[in-house]
């Protein structure tokens, strides 16, 4: 990262004009059915709760993806603004499941008190 | 402008080191025996943290020396000489750096290892055989229960020495911290969940106790105090903690009997078979305690009439209220409370 | 447009000296720090899930179909806003107001399901603030990313009334696509809401 | 609106006065010298809140102040010293030496950079507002709930600490997104960003940490805000709240916290060692890693300060290894710094003497530390006066001895005149014995059982010696700052002449004349290598030859450079932005007027220079 960005050398980096009119319509697309699926999965009985959890968990990441990497030209644009967003959102996710750990760490190993 | 001063600033810069030194090496010694010192361990939950604690304290004292003799003796050996040309530009060495990061790994893993084995010895379930106390921690005062025995009683925690001991740790109101430095470390009391903390007392013998979670305006003062009893001694306690207060036939105590009896007193506070308050602490056998108001005076008659009249006075904040006691009427009260043996 | 930026760097004080640009970056910073504000709301939310000790719980008050409703008109507005940044980079200053105009409303629209929602919740369902921790903590979650959507609309309608009295060109498409980038933000973070607090049971 | 007249310096100021130029000035110099003193004096208020403490616990039973006001101080102190002083101390350094040191005529955002001034400014005299008003915080500075609550805490109090903070917190995030920029996005040419000098990388690594960390206690506060004005049940144990929430997410800013503090420090002594030593930093990328490390690690090991709350072994585990781990960065930038000056040409100016002390303070800091992160031995240290000791020698003698050796090296850079060595290096030993009196026998007051936060101790617990001598420490101390004070007020107008490059310098600011002109830099430089000022100077060593002074400035390039103009804007917006959030103590009309207020200066501010100026693009 460190020397591909020295100033001046960089290429000029403007969002847009990398994705046309049509890719935009075809993520909305996408995302339209991604959603639609995720509801549905609600009203579909007998889906074992793992599974439910980890393909809702695995769909909104997808859509999370489409919405940064296209409409948001993350997958268009220069490796600083990539990493200005992602370590911090790694970070954020990092927490979070430390959290849900420490939080719940009294649901999952009761100490049992005689 | 920058020359100047060297050797002068050099040999004080050694004297004060040296006496930093010093008086970590020499006072030091003479002065951890105090009532509440951590370092005189009198229990195995001490003595296994004093363990570590020595263990890094020596470490960390060879690397501090190292340090700190390397930085002087670079300063003394590289100053800045007349007409020195410009150093070496040395820029660094990967070698260096990475065996020093190495040593460094080294040193971690040798406090580590016995650091994690101790977390989990330190926090196993208790015997089956460990006396069970539940701990109270209150806006500033500690009910301590034996639920064994049935008996209540506040402020002055009887442990029996070589028995483990299990302390339930409960707050009803706000975060405070259970702590008797010379029995080991502390737990935090906190509210919604229940600590715990169990130890085993080695030596009989009188400890202090302290909050050491800031819980509010007294938080200074509140204090315990910790009997650690020889084995026969801690079961004659019980039996008479188990007991009904006794019944005192000094006039005063029975005017001081009759004026709680019929104040807010009840309100608040148990004494078996007169009143059955549960907000402030139980005074069944409340003679019998060496210290008063959370272990900030000796239990004497005098200090009691003033605790009575004016609590706040004593303990700024404290909970209990001023009831507007006469003197005349709080030294009676002082009087049937101090016969509650 | 401004394909040649560095020529113009000793020039244009927004474009730094390796071709991005000042508030671009900015805003991306921002998003970053503002995923921790909401990761800290979401772990608050998780942490407290399932440890309310009365009142309704998320599934005796969810309204899936509305929300589901909500959610895809973020995601529609996601696709207007892109659509006006294109139309903005060719310099079609109406068709960019329009599709601004169309962002903001399904963003006051979404904004004004989830009044709906709160209304009905507290009215019908009796979940307060004060109700449980399902309650403090669903309501604060939600609500603070209902906040972000309407500093959103009020962001996009004061560039709508710019572009109305000629005011923004091709040349300012940066202003265009930094309010994209946050408006963009706010619907991932709904994407997560969605997922995390919604669907999964 | 689209012209942006080329602003020369120093013309507007004579036109419109020179309190009115101070208001309105987007010149990151200048608001960095705001920052600085304003810091400053929060640094002595702080401080004699030290003093009263200190005062108070000489004696055992002492009866100067009142239980409620002893935890006011210990309260405002923290918080002063925190937010209000080392903060913005550092501050003041990004703000002046980030731009020269890379090269930059300015920050990104010049105004927002004024409004980051501003709302600090505001936010720092709310908070000691309260003392005017009787209700002073005293809730900690670390206000755990649910001492804090409704129920326990009903007086304003902590309602001055939750929204002081929160302002606070709005300057130190809106400064962190404008230095990151800059430091990004504003290097001269060739400035890569292995090359940029060690302390913009801890500034950097600091902003990150400021914008990451300070979500995380904006939510606790909000949350806190909630609970006491709206209902809500976060913090409230009877309906099932975890009062623990609120030291997670405390901690989860108040580690990264730490290493705000202490970062920049670092990067100063990273600066002022090979400048005095007159050779490079040694292992100058492993330090930039190491800053990196220290920083990434510090958001994982919060929970060391949780030890004693009882989060179970396995948390415990995780967290002790965690916090021990980010010692080794941390041990290898010392030893780096030792081997800056191991083979060096040592020149013993003040701030080396201050860099030296940083060291050496910073060292013991550190080793105490590793003591905490083993939980056994904390379970015993915490909330003792051995955390005391150890995190003032980490604070004092780490981020205030830093602090101070950078005051001493760039004081010639920002006013011109060079402050007195003899002076500043009584200045120096003064405080380094005065600081050791006062914080070394904590050590062993700690180890002796005195718990943190007490108002007042029983005679007979063996700790009335070790008080005594800690509250002697603090006036040596204290009178130290008073030579400080008298040495800038001596050389204000009799000091020496400093004149662009006194220290034979190694970086960027020291090619510009002392003071910088409005612009800094006449000519951008373009930079070859890390010290490239000092390569000109004297040539790599290798056969690379010194460069020769640079053509002249021509009145053509002078002529061409832009500076922005004042603007009004940013000091109406943080007033705005104060009315706005004061009203949740007053009025639920002022929250709406304030609010309005808001946005409509947001939106003039935006306004100002809704287009580049002209000539660009096309």
């Amino acid at each position: 990262m460190a020397e591909a960005h020295a100033p001046s050398t960089a290429q000029p980096a403007h969002g847009g004009g990398h994705a046309s009119v049509r890719t935009y319509v075809n993520v909305a697309i996408v995302l339209a059915i991604i959603t639609a699926v995720e509801v549905a999965t609600l009203y579909i009985h007998g889906i074992p709760n793992w599974l439910l959890v980890s393909s809702l968990l695995l769909m909104s990441a997808a859509k999370f993806y489409l919405v940064v990497g296209f409409f948001m030209h993350l997958k268009y644009d220069s490796n600083v603004m990539r990493s200005l967003f992602v370590g911090p959102l790694i970070i954020a996710i990092l927490i979070i499941l430390a959290v849900m750990a420490l939080f719940s760490a009294y649901i999952l190993l009761p100490r049992t008190y005689p | 402008m920058t020359k100047r001063l060297f050797s002068a600033s050099t040999a004080r810069t050694v004297v004060l080191l040296a006496g930093v030194a010093l008086s970590l090496s020499s006072c030091g010694w003479s002065l951890w025996d105090n009532p509440m010192t951590t370092v005189r361990p009198k229990s195995d939950f001490g003595r296994w943290s004093d363990e570590i604690f020595m263990l890094i304290s020596w470490t960390t004292l060879v690397i501090f020396i190292a340090v700190e003799g390397a930085l002087l003796y670079a300063c003394w050996r590289f100053r800045d000489r007349p007409g020195a040309p410009i150093p070496k530009q040395i820029h660094g060495h990967t070698v260096l750096e990475i065996s020093w990061t190495i040593a460094f790994a080294v040193v971690l893993l040798i406090i580590g290892i016995p650091t994690i084995k101790l977390i989990f010895k330190t926090q196993e379930a208790p015997a089956a055989t460990a006396l069970r106390v539940d701990v109270a921690g209150k806006q500033w005062w500690w009910e301590f229960s034996y639920p064994e025995f049935k008996i209540t009683t506040a402020n002055e925690l009887h442990l029996p020495v070589g028995q483990s001991v299990a302390f339930d740790l409960h707050a009803p109101d706000v975060i405070h911290s259970f702590w008797i430095p010379q029995l080991g470390g502390k737990r935090d009391v906190v509210p919604h969940r229940v600590n715990r903390i169990v130890m085993t007392p080695a030596v009989p013998g009188e400890y202090l106790g302290q909050c050491a979670e800031y819980c509010g305006m007294s938080h200074a003062n509140m204090r315990f105090r910790v009997v650690v009893h020889p084995k026969g001694e801690f079961d004659a306690w019980v039996k008479a903690q188990q007991a009904p207060p006794a019944e005192s036939t000094d006039p005063l105590a029975q005017q001081g009997k009759t004026l709680f009896a019929q104040s807010a007193c009840v309100g608040c506070h148990t004494i078996a078979g007169v009143s059955a308050g549960q907000i402030g602490p139980n005074l069944t056998h409340f003679g019998s305690r060496k210290s008063l108001a959370a272990n900030m005076m000796p239990n004497t008659a005098a200090n009691l009439a003033k605790w009575v009249e004016n609590p706040d006075h004593l303990k700024p904040g404290a909970r209990m209220p001023n009831l507007g006691m006469s003197g005349e009427q709080s030294k009676a009260i002082a009087a049937y409370l101090l016969s509650l043996k | 447009m401004a394909d040649h930026a560095v020529p113009h760097a000793a020039h244009d004080p927004n474009i730094g000296t390796t071709g991005l640009d000042h508030r671009k970056m900015g805003m991306w910073i921002f998003l970053g720090s503002d995923c921790m504000f909401f990761g800290s709301l979401i772990g608050t939310y998780l942490a407290y899930k399932g440890k309310s000790l009365s009142g309704p719980g998320p599934h005796d008050v969810f309204n899936i179909p509305l929300t589901s409703y909500s959610a895809a008109l973020l995601l529609a507005s996601s696709l207007t806003m892109v659509l006006a940044l294109a139309a903005l980079q060719h310099n079609r200053v109406k068709a960019a107001a329009g599709w601004l105009t169309a962002t903001a409303l399904m963003g006051l629209h979404f904004v004004l399901n989830q009044v709906y929602e709160f209304w009905s919740f507290a009215v019908h369902e009796g979940l307060k603030l004060s109700t449980s921790l399902f309650g403090s903590s669903f309501y604060v979650l939600t609500g603070f990313h209902g906040a972000h959507v309407t500093g959103g609309v009020i962001w996009l309608l004061l560039i709508v009334s710019l572009a109305l009295r000629g005011k923004i060109d091709a040349r300012d498409y940066t202003k265009v696509e930094v309010a994209g980038l946050y408006w963009h933000f706010v619907d991932i973070v709904w994407i997560a809401i969605f997922t995390v607090i919604y669907l999964i049971p | 609106m689209a012209t942006q007249a080329a602003f020369m310096p120093g013309a507007q100021a004579k036109e419109q006065g020179v309190l009115w130029s101070w208001l309105t000035t987007v010149d990151h110099k200048r608001i960095g010298i705001l920052y600085g003193s304003t810091a400053f004096i929060f640094f002595l208020i702080g401080g004699i809140e030290a003093l009263i403490m200190r005062l108070q616990l000489a004696r055992p039973d002492n009866t100067l102040v009142s239980a409620q006001t002893f935890n006011e101080l210990f309260t405002m102190h923290g918080t002063t010293m925190v937010f209000l002083a080392i903060m913005p101390m550092s501050a003041a350094f990004f703000n002046f030496m980030i731009p020269l040191m890379i090269g930059a005529r300015d920050v990104a955002f010049p105004r927002l950079n004024a409004l980051s001034y501003w709302i600090f400014l505001s936010g720092g005299l709310f908070l000691n507002a309260s003392w005017l008003f009787g209700m002073a915080p005293d809730g900690g500075w670390f206000g755990y709930a649910n001492l804090t609550s409704a129920q326990f805490s009903p007086a304003h109090s902590i309602d001055f600490w939750m929204l002081g903070l929160q302002i606070l917190g709005v300057s130190s995030m809106l400064a962190g997104f404008n230095f990151i920029v800059t430091i990004l996005n504003m290097r001269a040419p060739g400035m890569t960003l292995m090359r940029m000098p060690v302390f913009i990388w801890m500034s950097l690594v600091t902003q990150f940490l400021l914008v990451l960390a300070f979500p995380a206690i904006t939510v606790a506060l909000i949350l806190l805000m909630f609970d006491r004005f709206f209902g809500t049940l976060f913090y409230l144990p009877s309906a099932g709240g975890d009062p623990l929430l609120w030291q997670h997410l405390f901690w989860i800013f108040g580690h990264p916290e730490v290493y705000i503090l202490i970062l920049p420090a670092m990067g100063i002594v990273s600066e002022v060692l090979p400048t005095f030593a007159r050779k490079p930093l040694f292992g100058a990328p492993v330090v930039i890693y190491s800053g990196i490390m220290i920083g990434f690690f510090g958001f994982g090991v919060w929970s060391h300060h949780m030890f004693s709350v009882g989060m179970g072994p396995v948390a415990d585990s995780a967290f002790s290894i965690a916090t021990m781990l980010i010692a080794v960065p941390t041990g290898v930038k010392i030893l780096n710094w030792i081997s800056t000056l191991w083979g060096g040409s040592i020149r013993f100016s003040t701030a080396l003497y201050f860099s030296l002390g940083f060291i050496a303070m910073f060292t013991m800091g550190g080793l105490s530390g590793v003591m905490h992160a083993s939980p056994p031995v904390d379970l015993q240290q915490t909330d003792t006066y051995f955390v005391v000791a150890h995190f003032h020698y980490v604070l004092f003698g780490g981020s205030i001895f830093g602090l101070f050796s950078g005051a001493y090296y760039w004081w010639p850079k920002i006013t011109g005149r060079l402050l007195d060595e003899g002076l500043g290096k009584l200045h120096f030993w003064l405080m380094m014995i005065g600081f050791n009196v006062t914080f070394f026998p904590q050590h062993f007051l700690g180890l002796i059982g005195m718990p943190r936060r007490i108002y007042t101790y029983a005679p007979d617990l063996g700790w009335n010696f070790w008080n005594m001598v800690s509250t002697i420490g603090a006036f040596v101390i204290a009178l130290s700052f008073v030579v400080f004070i008298y040495n800038v007020i001596k050389t204000t107008r009799t000091g020496q002449v400093a004149g662009p490059d006194p220290w034979d310098g190694r970086t960027l600011e020291w090619s510009i004349p002392s003071p910088p002109p409005v612009y800094n830099f006449a000519r951008v430089p373009t930079v070859h290598e890390r010290d490239d000022f000092w390569l000109g100077k004297y040539g790599d060593g290798h056969g690379g030859k010194p460069r020769g002074a640079p053509a002249p400035v021509t009145a053509a390039e002078l002529a061409a450079i832009h500076m922005p103009p004042p603007s009004y804007w940013p000091i109406l917006l943080a007033i705005a932005l104060s009315i706005m959030v004061t009203g949740i103590m007053i009025s639920a009309y002022q929250i709406i007027v304030g609010g309005l207020l808001t946005l409509f200066l947001m939106y003039k501010f935006a306004m100002e220079y809704h287009r580049p100026p002209e000539g660009h693009g096309h």
